[in-house]
């Protein structure tokens, strides 16, 4: 039953992990470019969730709405002004750059209402049930949910529909695209806009979810997601939500064992020998360059 | 760094109208909130004292530098200090480690630092016992509280088989488990599981339910209102009833908002002061402070940041000097004085000695629940 | 052999430098204010040129280099601290652990490409961290204490010695080759270059002068926590490559020159000091993509001769 | 006829369900000057990554000059004497001319590490000793008037020539040539013709190429392979392929253009 | 149709044109040759809006098109076929033939249009799942050109179609050429192949160091000594 209760706990610290991982992968899949600044999206994301919710006493949905549209200007916003210039610069370049967005959502926000934490309300039934003498949270399942359905409209979107096309057709030659009529500048912003709105999203679920929200809160799941994207194989959607999921199960393991203290170094360990062994992630083609 | 020549004239900003404090803490990087804490509850009582008339007439420059909370930047900032802005004291910094950091500077400049809230003994008193002459803080040591909780659980509550779930990355946590656990188990008592997280962590229910598994009767649980907010909740919601305990980092109004008040019944925490205490001191602060900072209460850093500059004041006017070596042994010599987070006098190891109040969380609200002299 | 004759010289120019600012310390004109800074100065150029090497040189995408800045910190700590060693041995031991862990860590993720190399890299700067952090002998979180040691000497002849070996070895047949692994890793192989040797063996010697570099960080700072050497860290002295100019070894040196000085004097803004940080950052890097340098060497200015980067050597 | 430096036996190889090349025999010996042509698609490259190391074959066996190279890196094939143009060109863009040669010398000195770095007197002659032959290389393709430029900035036709000379200067015994024609006109053409019979002379080189212009292949090729589907489909003189009734339709058309 | 007047296109401080002038005729195959880096591809790069020119004018359909982003100019009907194919390399075959047809709304003639392209191409047909980075130099190209047609744009750049291809695919390449023409596209093509790219062409222009400096009918230019001399090699 602990055990039971243990692959519950890893399933819901994973979808978590998932939910920040989508975003993350869908920019990294269209521009190539490691976006630091996304954990800070999603920390804002879960301070408009927090405004909305306990000072403009607004329901759950419109304040998870009304974070998605934030983040999603503020990303638009970030790509206009600090990554647009960079787009033929190289890719490192580009990284610091998003490093130095990443502080400097950060600090701003520190300057502007400190550094102290702040709790969420309780807005969403906190209720659990009993399984098979383990306990569910409504909430677990409220995230696993969202991830999956998430998971799959983005899916859909990227590979089905036309803007999916321009953007994929965009991260492979930006010149060319252009040649095929797309306008690579829209494509990109709305690459970058869905994928700030899921930060969003995330955070408001994440603040909803673990109730402390702080500037500083968007560095370490900013990691984990991108380790969760790495996992599964970055700039793959499903690959997200598999990385995610690998990485929570493997933190809880190892907490549960009792080596708690080690769980970050077990969740690189897991990283690095994944990558020995499958170089482009669990669900990455390992397609070798053509010579 | 020349920022300004009015203060270039060596002899410690002794000579004009001013007293000059550094301020060397956390205010970036990943404890920013214990330092930016600290900063506030100082900034307050420097505005108190500059609006009473500063100390002997003179007004207290602040000279603030920001850490990052990393060692490395806390000793240059702590020479910056020492050597370039030559203040009389240096307040910080939050954490021991980065207070340590400081400490030597502080020996060779003659310049005494006090640490709000570094409770690690190492900060005063060096591995062969002697005692770093110009190192004072203003907050409990480790082993003191870490001594009262254990006795807490064992006389109290009547707690055998006890559990200890700390932040393995705070020396703070690690030092108050450890005087927990040593003095459990001199008195008779079992410690049937030991574990820790990761300061930052925000999911803690894996460990949480192989706490559970081993049916405790009573957890531990030192270390910030942060985590410990977070903790106590999943803790309840994972099912754990029993009483959890933990010291002065609990004490911030976040900690109710963080864990939910029900979750926070049959829980303890060991702290300088209650917030709720009627004194007229407490009052007069927790409503100043609140006035200062948009309505918000107070929490430990607060108070301590806010003490240690009293503290400060008063050394400086026992002292009658701004020299460093002479306020280093008013401090020293500290007697019964009273402040916000209790009433002290300084021992032979640089330790404030006050006693201590057991709090109890009843629907949300710090009760008094007893009072431990040292 | 006009270009050994030009050797000399930046040397003999160097050791003047060292010798006016050494009087000046000795005399007390130069508080410990300043000592500092030229220490924590030379210890960053360390760091930079020391990963200048791995990513501007051999283009191994790394952001885990204070995992091996910690290793050095810690095993050198440790042979002074707790074991008594004198310090130039220690700091030579902490070096070559970290070369040691720079190998253990290369030789399995090397092969990987790109940002998959990054997060490994990362990946093994955390792990170690997270070892120091669970080994008590070292103080775990608390930290660990340490004898302050390092001199303005000591920090001037680290940096030497770290300049003239990766300059050395770029200007040589081998840095050659790592430039053509950095360049098109297949055409290097196709030319009989053993990609993997020289990917790891940049890695070792980087990691072996980042562990140089722990030594006099762990003995100029009085205590060592593993907090220090986090991924942060790590961005900071990847900040320095890429700032300076990825490929350019004096840029990495200005560079880090000039973030310690900013940083430094930033000290006095506390509330909005990694605010105006991050926006140098953004606009250096928004209208100077390649760095300050580009791939420029600050020699290329004297115009001893105007060749493309790393292929210095006509002797 | 001289000894056998190349025997390619049975070798083919497999890209998930897809067989690039299946079946493949050549033989090689040293000396001669052998086209390898086909339609696109038909495995040319393929084989040419599989004789270099790039790919490893899934079935057969390589030997080149006595030994067996298929599992071989392929730093390890060029060492033993084997090397390569690409049909993209590869050049290290970023680098001098000079030093594109270099890289390429770069067994041909002993200097260690260690002797580089504390710049022993073995450092300066090897370098010394590269650098020459680097500059004899870029004489001959009278390239070394640009040696201080950055490769990318030539013009595509000095590209193509500068990866030949940086395939000469690993100091080949079988130098490939992957199109080596491609994007150039037919007078540049012409004169890429002389230079391969040229260094083949010089260098006492064997050559095998891919190539698509008729003219060239025809023009210098003493024996031609064609690949189609990945299988061998004819060998032979130019004059016998040129009338093969199977290359004719699989490749060259009807009227075959000069 | 097409009128470029007097541009001048620069690479950072490098002029690759200067001052080129040329015009198209609607249902003309126009054919530019010249050495290599003499500036054909940068013309066409110009026209399709992938540069801008610093100078000078050029009209489509009296249209002024200089300067315009590559998307509008594709929308007015130009569509280009770069050099080196720059095929999507990660996407199927099929998917990159969708992606030329962008822009376009009419889903059931698309379909007609990739089943023509099918028909001329059929190994296309073979490799339709298959990504086009692990395609051969050839098949890339015919991709690439068959990517260009299904914009049905009415004036079509061709930049080099026939390089590294294997002489039946170049027959095939240049007759699908004069296929297009045939239904009505008009052509601007680059080529190294002048032989066989005067043989198709109407009109002809001879580019030099960033000049024009010859012009006239394909087949008084194939005559021509100077272009004997430099282009038609000594066959
Ligand atoms: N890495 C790979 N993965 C999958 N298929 C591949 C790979 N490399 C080559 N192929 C396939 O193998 C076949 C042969 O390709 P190859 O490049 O050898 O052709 P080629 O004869 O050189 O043609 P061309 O003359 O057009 O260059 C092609 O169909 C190609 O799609
Ligand atoms: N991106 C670029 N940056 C700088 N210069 C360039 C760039 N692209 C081309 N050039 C230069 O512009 C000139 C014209 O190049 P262009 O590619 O138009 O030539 P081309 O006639 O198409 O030659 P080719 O037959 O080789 O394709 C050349 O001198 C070339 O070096
Ligand atoms: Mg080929
Ligand atoms: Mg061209």
């Amino acid at each position: 039953m602990e055990w039971l209760q243990q692959l519950i706990n890893g399933i819901s610290l994973g979808s978590i992990y998932a939910l920040i991982a989508l975003g993350y992968t869908m920019v990294y899949g269209i521009i190539k470019l490691i976006n630091f600044a996304h954990g800070d999206v999603f920390m804002i994301g879960a301070f408009i969730g927090f405004f909305a919710i306990s000072r403009w006493d607004l329901g759950f949905f419109p304040a998870l709405l009304l974070a998605m549209v934030v983040c999603a200007l503020l990303g638009v916003f970030i790509e206009r002004v600090a990554y647009k210039r960079l787009r033929n610069a190289t890719r490192i370049a580009a990284l610091i750059t998003a490093i130095g967005v990443s502080l400097l959502i950060e600090y701003t926000t520190i300057f502007f209402r400190g550094a102290q934490p702040e709790a969420y309300p309780n807005v969403v039934s906190s209720k659990t049930f009993q399984f098979l003498g383990a306990q569910i949270s409504m909430q677990s399942i409220m995230i696993l949910s969202v991830s999956i359905v998430l998971m799959l409209i983005l899916q859909f979107i990227v590979h089905k529909t036309k803007i999916g096309k321009a953007m994929r057709a965009v991260s492979y030659d930006v010149e060319a695209a252009r040649l095929m009529g797309i306008n690579v500048d829209n494509t990109i912003s709305v690459t970058f806009a869905i994928g700030s709105a899921l930060a969003g999203a995330a955070g408001v679920i994440f603040g909803v979810y673990y109730t402390k929200i702080d500037p500083l809160m968007g560095i370490i799941p900013g990691v984990k997601a991108f380790v969760a994207a790495v996992l599964g194989g970055i700039g793959i959607i499903p690959g997200a939500v598999a990385g995610g999921m690998v990485l929570g199960v493997v933190e809880t393991i190892v907490s549960a064992l009792g080596f708690s203290s080690w769980r970050d170094a077990a969740a690189f360990i897991i990283l690095i020998l994944i990558l020995i062994f499958r170089p482009s992630g669990i669900f990455g083609k390992n397609t070798r360059e053509k010579v | 760094g020349s920022k300004d020549q009015s203060t270039t004239s060596g002899s410690k900003g002794n000579s004009s109208k001013e007293v000059k404090i550094g301020l060397n803490l956390e205010l970036s990087g990943n404890v920013a909130s214990y330092g930016s804490g600290i900063a506030k509850g100082a900034r307050l009582a420097i505005k108190e004292i500059n609006d009473n008339g500063g100390i002997d007439g003179k007004k207290i420059v602040p000279v603030e530098i920001d850490n990052k909370s990393d060692a490395a930047e806390a000793t240059a900032a702590a020479i910056k200090l020492a050597t370039q802005e030559k203040v009389v004291a240096q307040i910080g910094s939050a954490t021991s480690g980065n207070t340590v950091a400081a400490v030597q500077i502080a020996n060779k400049n003659k310049m005494p630092v006090i640490g709000p809230s570094a409770t690690s003994p190492t900060v005063t008193v060096n591995s062969d016992n002697s005692v770093n002459e110009y190192a004072f803080r203003t907050c409990f040591i480790d082993p003191f509280q870490g001594r009262i909780a254990a006795n807490f659980a064992l006389n109290t509550l009547k707690a055998k088989n006890v559990a200890i779930f700390s932040d393995s990355a705070s020396d703070y946590a690690k030092g108050l488990a450890k005087s927990f656990k040593e003095t459990i188990e001199e008195n008779g008592g079992k410690v049937v599981a030991e574990e820790s997280y990761v300061a930052k962590d925000t999911d803690f229910k894996s460990t949480l339910t192989r706490l559970k598994s081993k049916k405790p009767d009573f957890i531990y649980i030192p270390g910030y209102y942060e985590e410990v907010g977070l903790i106590v909740k999943q803790a309840r919601e994972a099912g754990i009833t029993v009483p959890l305990m933990g010291g002065d980092g609990w004490d911030s109004p976040k900690m109710v908002e963080l864990a939910g008040g029900d979750s926070l019944n049959n829980t303890f925490f060991t702290n300088h002061y209650s917030s709720e205490d009627p004194d007229e001191k407490i009052q007069k602060f927790v409503e100043a402070f609140k006035g200062a900072n948009k309505d918000q209460a107070p929490d430990a850093f607060n108070a301590l940041g806010y003490d240690t500059v009293y503290w400060l004041k008063d050394a400086i006017e026992r002292a009658g000097s701004t020299d460093g070596e002479k306020v280093k042994d008013a401090l020293a010599e500290t007697k019964d004085l009273s402040l916000v987070t209790g009433t002290f006098s300084v021992d032979e190891n640089h330790h404030p000695v006050k006693s201590a109040t057991v709090l109890e969380f009843k629907d949300g609200k710090q009760v008094f629940n007893s009072k431990v002299n040292p | 052999m006009k270009k050994s004759k030009i050797f000399w010289i930046y040397i003999a120019v160097a050791l003047v430098v060292y010798a006016i600012v050494e009087l000046l310390i000795v005399n007390g004109q130069l508080d410990m204010y300043y000592s500092n800074l030229f220490i924590t100065i030379a210890i960053n150029i360390i760091l930079a040129v020391s990963l200048h090497l791995v990513i501007g040189i051999t283009g191994q995408f790394s952001i885990g280099h204070a995992g091996f800045l910690a290793v050095g910190a810690y095993i050198s700590a440790i042979f002074t601290t707790n074991l008594g060693f004198p310090f130039p041995v220690a700091l030579i031991i902490g070096a070559i652990v970290a070369a040691v862990a720079g190998l253990i860590v290369g030789i399995p993720t090397l092969r990987l490409k790109g940002d998959y190399l990054a997060i490994a890299t990362l990946g093994f700067a955390e792990i170690i961290r997270i070892i120091f952090l669970n080994i008590d002998y070292v103080g775990g979180a608390a930290g660990m204490q340490v004898d302050y040691l390092t001199t303005w000497t000591y920090a001037f002849f680290g940096v030497l010695i770290t300049i003239i070996v990766i300059a050395n070895f770029t200007n040589s047949r081998h840095g050659r080759a790592c430039i053509a692994v950095r360049e098109d890793e297949i055409a290097a192989d196709a030319m009989g270059i053993n990609t993997t040797y020289y990917k790891v063996l940049a890695f070792a010697i980087g990691s072996f002068f980042a562990g140089l570099a722990g030594g006099l960080f762990a003995h100029n700072f009085f205590i060592i926590q593993p907090s220090q050497f986090g991924f942060l860290k790590s961005f900071d002295i990847l900040i320095y490559v890429v700032l300076g100019g990825l490929g350019s070894l004096s840029g990495a040196v200005i560079a880090a020159i000039l973030l310690t000085v900013i940083s430094l004097y930033l000290q006095d803004f506390p509330e909005t000091r990694m605010i105006i940080y991050s926006l140098v950052l953004i606009i250096v890097m928004l209208y100077r993509p390649s760095g300050l340098m580009g791939t420029k060497e600050i020699t290329d200015f004297f115009k001893f001769n105007k060749k493309a980067k790393g292929g210095k050597v006509n002797e | 006829m001289s000894d056998l430096l190349l025997k390619v036996e049975n070798v083919g190889i497999q890209f998930g369900g897809l067989k690039a090349v299946s079946g493949l025999n050549m033989e090689m010996h040293a000396g001669e000057l052998i086209g390898l042509i086909g339609p696109n698609g038909a495995g040319k490259t393929t084989s040419f990554n599989m004789l270099t190391g790039v790919y490893k074959p899934t079935e057969g066996t390589i030997i080149f000059n006595g030994k067996k190279t298929n599992n071989m890196s392929p730093h390890q094939v060029t060492k033993s004497g084997v090397s390569r143009t690409f049909q993209n060109i590869r050049l290290f863009k970023d680098l001098s001319v000079l030093d594109n040669v270099k890289v390429a010398n770069h067994s041909l000195a002993h200097h260690s590490v260690i002797s580089s770095i504390f710049r022993l007197p073995s450092y300066f002659s090897g370098e010394t000793k590269m650098e020459q032959e680097s500059i004899e290389f870029l004489k001959i393709f009278g390239l070394d008037p640009y040696m201080n430029e950055l490769a990318k900035n030539l013009p595509y036709g000095m590209q193509r020539r500068l990866e030949i000379a940086r395939a000469l200067a690993a100091k080949p015994k079988l130098l490939l040539l992957d199109e080596p024609a491609a994007g150039m006109n037919p007078q540049e053409t012409q004169d890429l013709m002389g230079l391969i019979a040229l260094i083949r002379e010089k260098f006492d080189l064997t050559i095998l190429l891919i190539e698509h212009d008729m003219g060239l292949v025809m023009g210098i090729c003493e024996r031609i392979y064609v690949l189609d589907h990945g299988q061998l489909i004819a060998e032979g003189k130019p004059e016998e392929i040129r009338n093969n009734k199977k290359v004719i339709e699989a490749y060259l058309g009807e009227e075959v253009t000069e | 149709m097409l009128t470029i007047n007097e541009i001048n296109v620069f690479y950072g401080n490098i002029q690759a044109l200067k001052g080129v002038s040329l015009e198209v005729n609607e249902g003309e195959i126009v054919t530019l040759i010249g050495a290599n880096g003499a500036g054909k591809s940068t013309l066409l790069k110009t026209v399709s809006g992938l540069l801008k020119p610093k100078q000078g004018t050029i009209e489509f359909q009296g249209k002024t098109i200089a300067g315009k982003a590559a998307q509008t100019i594709v929308k007015a009907g130009i569509s280009h076929v770069p050099e080196g194919r720059r095929v999507f390399s990660n996407m199927s075959v099929e998917e990159n033939l969708d992606l030329g047809a962008y822009l376009r709304k009419d889903h059931k003639a698309v379909a007609e249009d990739k089943e023509r392209i099918f028909k001329i191409f059929p190994i296309l047909l073979e490799r339709r799942k298959q990504l086009s980075g692990t395609l051969s130099g050839g098949e890339q190209q015919m991709l690439a050109m068959g990517r260009a047609i299904m914009a049905r744009p009415k004036l079509l750049l061709l930049d080099e179609p026939s390089m590294g291809l294997a002489p039946l695919m170049v027959k095939t390449i240049f007759h699908t050429i004069e296929e297009i023409r045939k239904e009505g596209t008009t052509i601007l093509l680059v080529e190294q192949n002048a032989h066989m790219a005067l043989s198709i062409a109407d009109r002809a222009y001879v580019i030099e160091t960033g000049h024009v400096v010859l012009s006239g009918l394909a087949k008084d230019l194939q005559e021509a000594e100077q272009v004997k001399a430099a282009y038609l090699g000594g066959l």
